[in-house]
């Protein structure tokens, strides 16, 4: 049957149809998207068919950017953000991954926090502000205490969530040999849960950029928050936009830090 | 309608899969594909109904089919692919509504499928309600709706546990005896093999070749569960397996 | 009691330069006190934080979660510092260029217009309130938090008038998006601005360093007053002084630029930051009427007169 | 083999180790934290333990709920808060669906926008209020647009990952049935990514209710935003912690919806 | 050490799922246990291994296991259940550190299962890497890692396909010949009783009641594929089962 007979007369190629759904996406194309962006928003300023008050030019975005740079100031503020940011950060996130993982393991931890966490997660941060000066005052207290409130909420529901989904046949297969309590969530429950932690983080480390804000309009010298705040009360459209890419491009490192950790600490995945 | 392949070979990048497989598909038989894990059986089975193409070679369809069919080339596949959102009635009216068969001409061709594939109580059932064998019968009666000429199937059975393959390898049987099909059926189990097959395609592992082809003539309807004669047949391919298939099971799987 | 360290909050305005000049020039040094700056950019998380504790002294208007705080027994006013008098440049009103082309000169044309304000119960809330009971008009208030909010909704004719101090007020009409149509002492010729506050425990248990600082900032407003408004020293001395104040406000512009925003902003600071009781108690019955603080309160519960002289 | 013999000596039971590792969550147990949390916030104002500064009396926060809604002022600021929830959100999540769909469907939109999105998300809504009053004025449209900018880059990236998600054997299944391509987008892809959706929709609205109150930052009068704003700047904490509550509320309800609509939608997932 | 079921019943709920399930599993045999789908075969496992308590009846080990063995009654699964973030050696080396066992005596048990497995070479692979069928023999040298009295097996073969399948039954009758052990084996499949099972356990659909035990006396290495004798007892389980696994099959899923 694997010999081949004489061609018959209505032999044709079987069509194909197979193929897409699977898209793809060159590099290239997303930095021409923000070429072409910018390109017309600096075209729309010189020729004036963008008011001035609609959008500032990007070139002279970028010019206030490279003052900023030269001043010296980009750093003072950058670096006071960032420890802000990570400080904050790593309270709201250390403290979410064990209430998440406690939440994951015990009944009554579940019942009580559970519905708390639930109630807690819609209240917006900047409403609480004057509070939050009253509880951990005007010094960088407050700015850790409000970033770390607001990751800690989404922090909480990623960890008790990616705990649940860990695989319950790895658990039994831990306790059919006998392994000791602490040692199945050692070794067992934290790694499997490792993916949706830090897929988890992702998302709290961009709600604790935007945070940053808010937390810096709390008495706030320097960072990123205070100069897109100054910006913003005098209509300073050209430094206001520096202050966003800034933090744009911010949580952009953030999550490609990330993907680089998952890529190493997670590299046992399929 | 018949199906040749002739000089197929296919690499994906640089990583050669199959190699210079020429074969024929003769109307009204079933042909099976056995071969090691990997040798590339669901690639060439890709390649017959069209889903991919081949880096080299020809994939021919030979004859016009029958006039009433709507999918010449129709897959069944081993994870039964329902849509878990749609009832079973649902599941075959979707390969039916594409067509524009609908209404009462939908609800005579599902109503015969069904009762062919023993279904008829369940047109309502979601297939998460449904045992394993129901849900490839659900999967062989929509194919079995659009009145395929050759039927491509991977592995159907295994994803089963072995009492309901049984159960369901007699229902492909009697599904044959009462109108014939055409079919190439890929599998791994050899006694499947032997059950089912007019001719047995042996792969070798990756790049997968035609070891050799061997030739059932005993009628479908009159092999049994233990024959002598398909046993000595089973060991035969067993023995020609064997050692690609300890070879193929001990290759670490390239990620 | 000498170098004692205080905390004094303030927003980068020129308002604030009493104590920017006690500062630099060692006048709260000379009283005995080492001074710190904290900067906001509003004026409630300062109340807020004087009630924490965090900031002993700052200067800011009497806003209504001031009187709210003082009602909580966490803020007292002890002085006055900004406020209107005639004669000298005050806050303008302002109507967007849109507003003024359809023929709105004066506050009284403004009748059943939008009127921007940050907040219920903040002073600009108060400014309009007062000019349209003046006018016997009404206002629709547009509460839009943020002063830059404020300025992009006048520039594009969202909202139809605005007060403002003059140092914005200027250049803004200078770009000719906005106009001025009158001044605020039209209608509350003492109006006392701002005020000096502080923690009620300072004011009460604290009377000693209290004291020290209103004597370091009283020197510094004088020399403002005299420099500034007075000229005294002429010119020279009020570019002296705007070199100093440019170290605090405006610090990112280049010098020129933000010389005339500080020789515009110039205001008269009260000497010796005597306060307007009578200016005060108008704001409070207005905060009652307007139904933002409890009715309950009283003058008393929110300043302690007795420091400073009383005007009024 | 299964006739019993005589017992010998050493018959002891096999002892049990599994269970455990499924934490069940009794009702009562959250009702009784509230209720817990409530009464020590009660007590320490009372007593004084609690500063007036820190925290309202709950049963003064009550007390102003009720006079807001004796007032009938609360249904006046709930209306507004929920028209401009519902339109915001409808906005943004309907175009982020949309967006989400293409993103997972082309590789050209795919290459184009998933950075763009990447490089919107970190931006802090509240920081381009003065731009969102030049853009879209400050009556209700730039409120719809500030929620529905919120909730559109969450539920883009949720939607196509939802779209991604997709079992690619029944798009082959639909493929090998000669399905037109829009057949296929119609019927597998898009309830197959359902699920996604709605989990992302979740996250979404909560982000549409946090970002109320920065909406009516924009010249609002009425609005349970408006309220807190007003409350916070007049440091009236009763009336700041009531408008909080009914935040809370909202979202526990909007959550409560997502979930009966999951479970009448999804009734077909195992 | 010998197990005895006496009088074992139970219900999820009032979800009756065995009835009256008395049983002994001797030293150094094995005991395959089949019947259709949903009739509590796993279910009876998880009490023999004590991760689960039946509504009423005992389960008994009588006499004290091998003092050399760390693990009395251990399990091979299905689904292989390896971490996947651990590699060959870290999965075995994982029962091993709660009893203290690290360095060189962890390393010599290592070796030790792994070269009986024939996977010395993998020691450093990960799970990805590996083929279904090393998966299982993974988790079978994990199993003898802890030097088990009692196997107990939950269908260990019923995810690989059937080459592997029969390369791996070989391997566990290796094993079992150079050194007997005792296993309670759960299957779909009648060729795996037969060619494994010193004592056949036919179960009845659910709720699952013993209908049979059927002994086969031939040695574990003189079973060869396709012998008479296992085949008409395959044929003869085949007969008692038909009826029950069709019933079983043709059941909507309770969810
Ligand atoms: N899209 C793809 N890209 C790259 N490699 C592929 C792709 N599809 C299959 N392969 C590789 O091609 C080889 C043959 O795959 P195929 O699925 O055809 O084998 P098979 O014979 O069906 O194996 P099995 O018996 O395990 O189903 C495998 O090594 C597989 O990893
Ligand atoms: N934890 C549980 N709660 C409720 N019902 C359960 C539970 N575990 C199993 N069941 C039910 O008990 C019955 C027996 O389950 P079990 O897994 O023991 O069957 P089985 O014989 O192993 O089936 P299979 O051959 O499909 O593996 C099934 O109907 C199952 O749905
Ligand atoms: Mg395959
Ligand atoms: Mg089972």
């Amino acid at each position: 049957m694997s010999d081949l007979h004489s061609p018959s007369t209505a032999a044709r190629q079987v069509t194909f149809r197979g193929g897409g759904f699977a898209p793809s996406s060159p590099r290239w194309i997303g930095v021409a998207v923000f070429v072409v962006l910018l390109s017309l928003a600096e075209l729309g300023t010189r020729q004036g068919w963008i008011s001035p008050l609609t959008l500032p030019r990007p070139s002279d975005v970028l010019l206030t950017f490279q003052e900023l740079y030269a001043s010296g100031l980009l750093w003072a503020h950058l670096s006071v953000s960032l420890t802000r940011l990570l400080v904050g950060a790593a309270l709201g996130a250390s403290l979410g991954v064990a209430t998440g993982v406690l939440i994951g393991l015990f009944s009554y931890v579940r019942a009580g926090l559970v519905p708390l966490t639930a109630a807690l997660f819609p209240i917006p941060k900047i409403a609480l502000l004057p509070l939050f000066v009253i509880w951990f005052g005007i010094d960088e207290g407050s700015k850790y205490a409000l970033i770390a409130f607001g990751t800690f909420t989404p922090t909480v529901v990623a960890t008790y969530g990616a705990v649940d989904n860990v695989d319950r046949s790895l658990i039994r297969m831990g306790q059919s040999f006998n392994l000791s309590w602490f040692s199945i969530v050692r070794k067992i429950v934290l790694p499997g849960a490792m993916p949706g932690i830090l897929s988890g983080l992702r998302i709290s480390l961009a709600i604790a950029i935007i945070l940053l804000v808010a937390a810096e309009m709390l008495g706030a010298e320097y960072g990123i928050g205070a100069y897109i705040l100054e910006a913003g009360s005098l209509y300073d459209l050209e430094r206001l936009f520096a202050g966003v890419t800034i933090l744009s491009l911010l949580g952009i490192t953030m999550s490609t830090i990330i993907g680089q950790i998952e890529r190493r600490v997670l590299s046992w995945r399929q | 309608m018949d199906i040749r392949l002739s000089g197929v070979s296919h690499s994906y990048d640089n990583f050669e899969v199959l190699r210079d497989i020429s074969l024929e598909i003769p109307s009204g038989r079933i042909v099976c594909i056995v071969g090691p894990s990997g040798c590339g059986k669901s690639t060439l089975l890709r390649f017959l109904g069209g889903l991919e193409k081949p880096s080299r070679g020809e994939v021919l369809q030979i004859g016009a089919p029958p006039s009433d069919c709507l999918n010449p080339l129709t897959y069944i596949f081993q994870d039964f692919a329902l849509l878990p959102w749609r009832s079973v009635r649902g599941n075959i009216s979707l390969v039916l509504e594409d067509h524009g068969i609908r209404g009462a001409r939908a609800d005579g061709i599902i109503a015969d499928v069904l009762a062919r594939t023993k279904l008829s109580d369940f047109a309502k059932a979601l297939p998460k309600q449904l045992s394993g064998g129901m849900k490839q019968r659900v999967a062989i009666a929509r194919a079995l709706a659009v009145n395929p000429a050759v039927m491509l199937m991977d592995e159907p059975l295994s994803a089963l546990d072995s009492q309901t393959r049984e159960l369901l390898m007699d229902d492909l049987v009697n599904l044959w005896t009462r109108t014939p099909f055409t079919a190439v059926y890929v599998t791994h189990n050899l006694a499947e093999a032997v059950r089912l097959g007019h001719s047995i395609v042996v792969m070798s592992r990756r790049p997968g070749e035609i070891r050799e082809v061997v030739h059932l003539d005993k009628p479908l309807d009159q092999r049994q569960h233990g024959d002598p004669d398909l046993e000595e047949k089973q060991k035969y391919l067993w023995q020609l397996m064997r050692e690609e298939a300890r070879a193929a099971d001990a290759e670490l799987v390239h990620v | 009691a000498s170098g004692r360290k205080i905390t004094v909050g303030a927003l980068r305005f020129t308002s604030h330069s009493g104590s920017f000049i006690g500062f630099e020039r060692g006048y709260f040094a000379d009283a005995g006190l080492d001074v710190e700056f904290k900067f906001f950019q509003a004026a409630t998380p300062m109340a807020v934080a004087i009630a924490s504790g965090d900031v002993d002294y700052a200067v800011t208007a009497m806003s209504g979660g001031l009187v709210s705080l003082a009602d909580k027994g966490a803020v007292k006013i002890i002085g006055g510092a900004l406020s209107e008098e005639a004669g000298i440049d005050g806050q303008k009103y302002l109507v967007s260029d849109a507003a003024y082309q359809a023929g709105i000169t004066t506050p009284a044309q403004l009748a059943g217009k939008s009127y921007g304000i940050t907040t219920a119960g903040s002073s600009f809330h108060y400014m309009g309130s007062k000019m349209a009971a003046a006018e016997g008009i009404d206002l629709k208030f547009k509460p839009l938090q943020k002063v830059g909010a404020i300025i992009g909704a006048l520039k594009s004719g969202q909202i139809d008038a605005w007060s403002i101090v003059p140092h914005l007020a200027k250049p803004l009409a200078g770009s000719g998006k906005v106009h001025i149509i009158g001044n605020v002492s039209d209608y509350l010729p003492d109006y006392q601005v701002t005020t000096v506050f502080t923690s009620a425990k300072n004011a009460s248990a604290e009377q000693q360093m209290t004291r020290d600082f209103l004597a370091g900032y009283s020197e510094g407003v004088a020399e403002y007053n005299a420099t500034m408004i007075d000229k005294a020293q002429g010119d020279e001395g009020v570019q002296a002084l705007v070199d100093l104040i440019h170290k605090y406000v405006y610090a990112d512009r280049p010098r020129e630029k933000a010389a005339k925003s500080i020789i515009n902003g110039t205001m008269r600071l009260n000497e010796g930051a005597a306060m307007n009781t009578a200016s005060l108690q108008d704001q409070l019955n207005w905060f009652q009427a307007e139904g933002l603080v409890d009715k309950s309160i009283s003058l008393e519960t929110v300043i302690d007169p007795s420091y400073v002289q009383t005007l009024g």
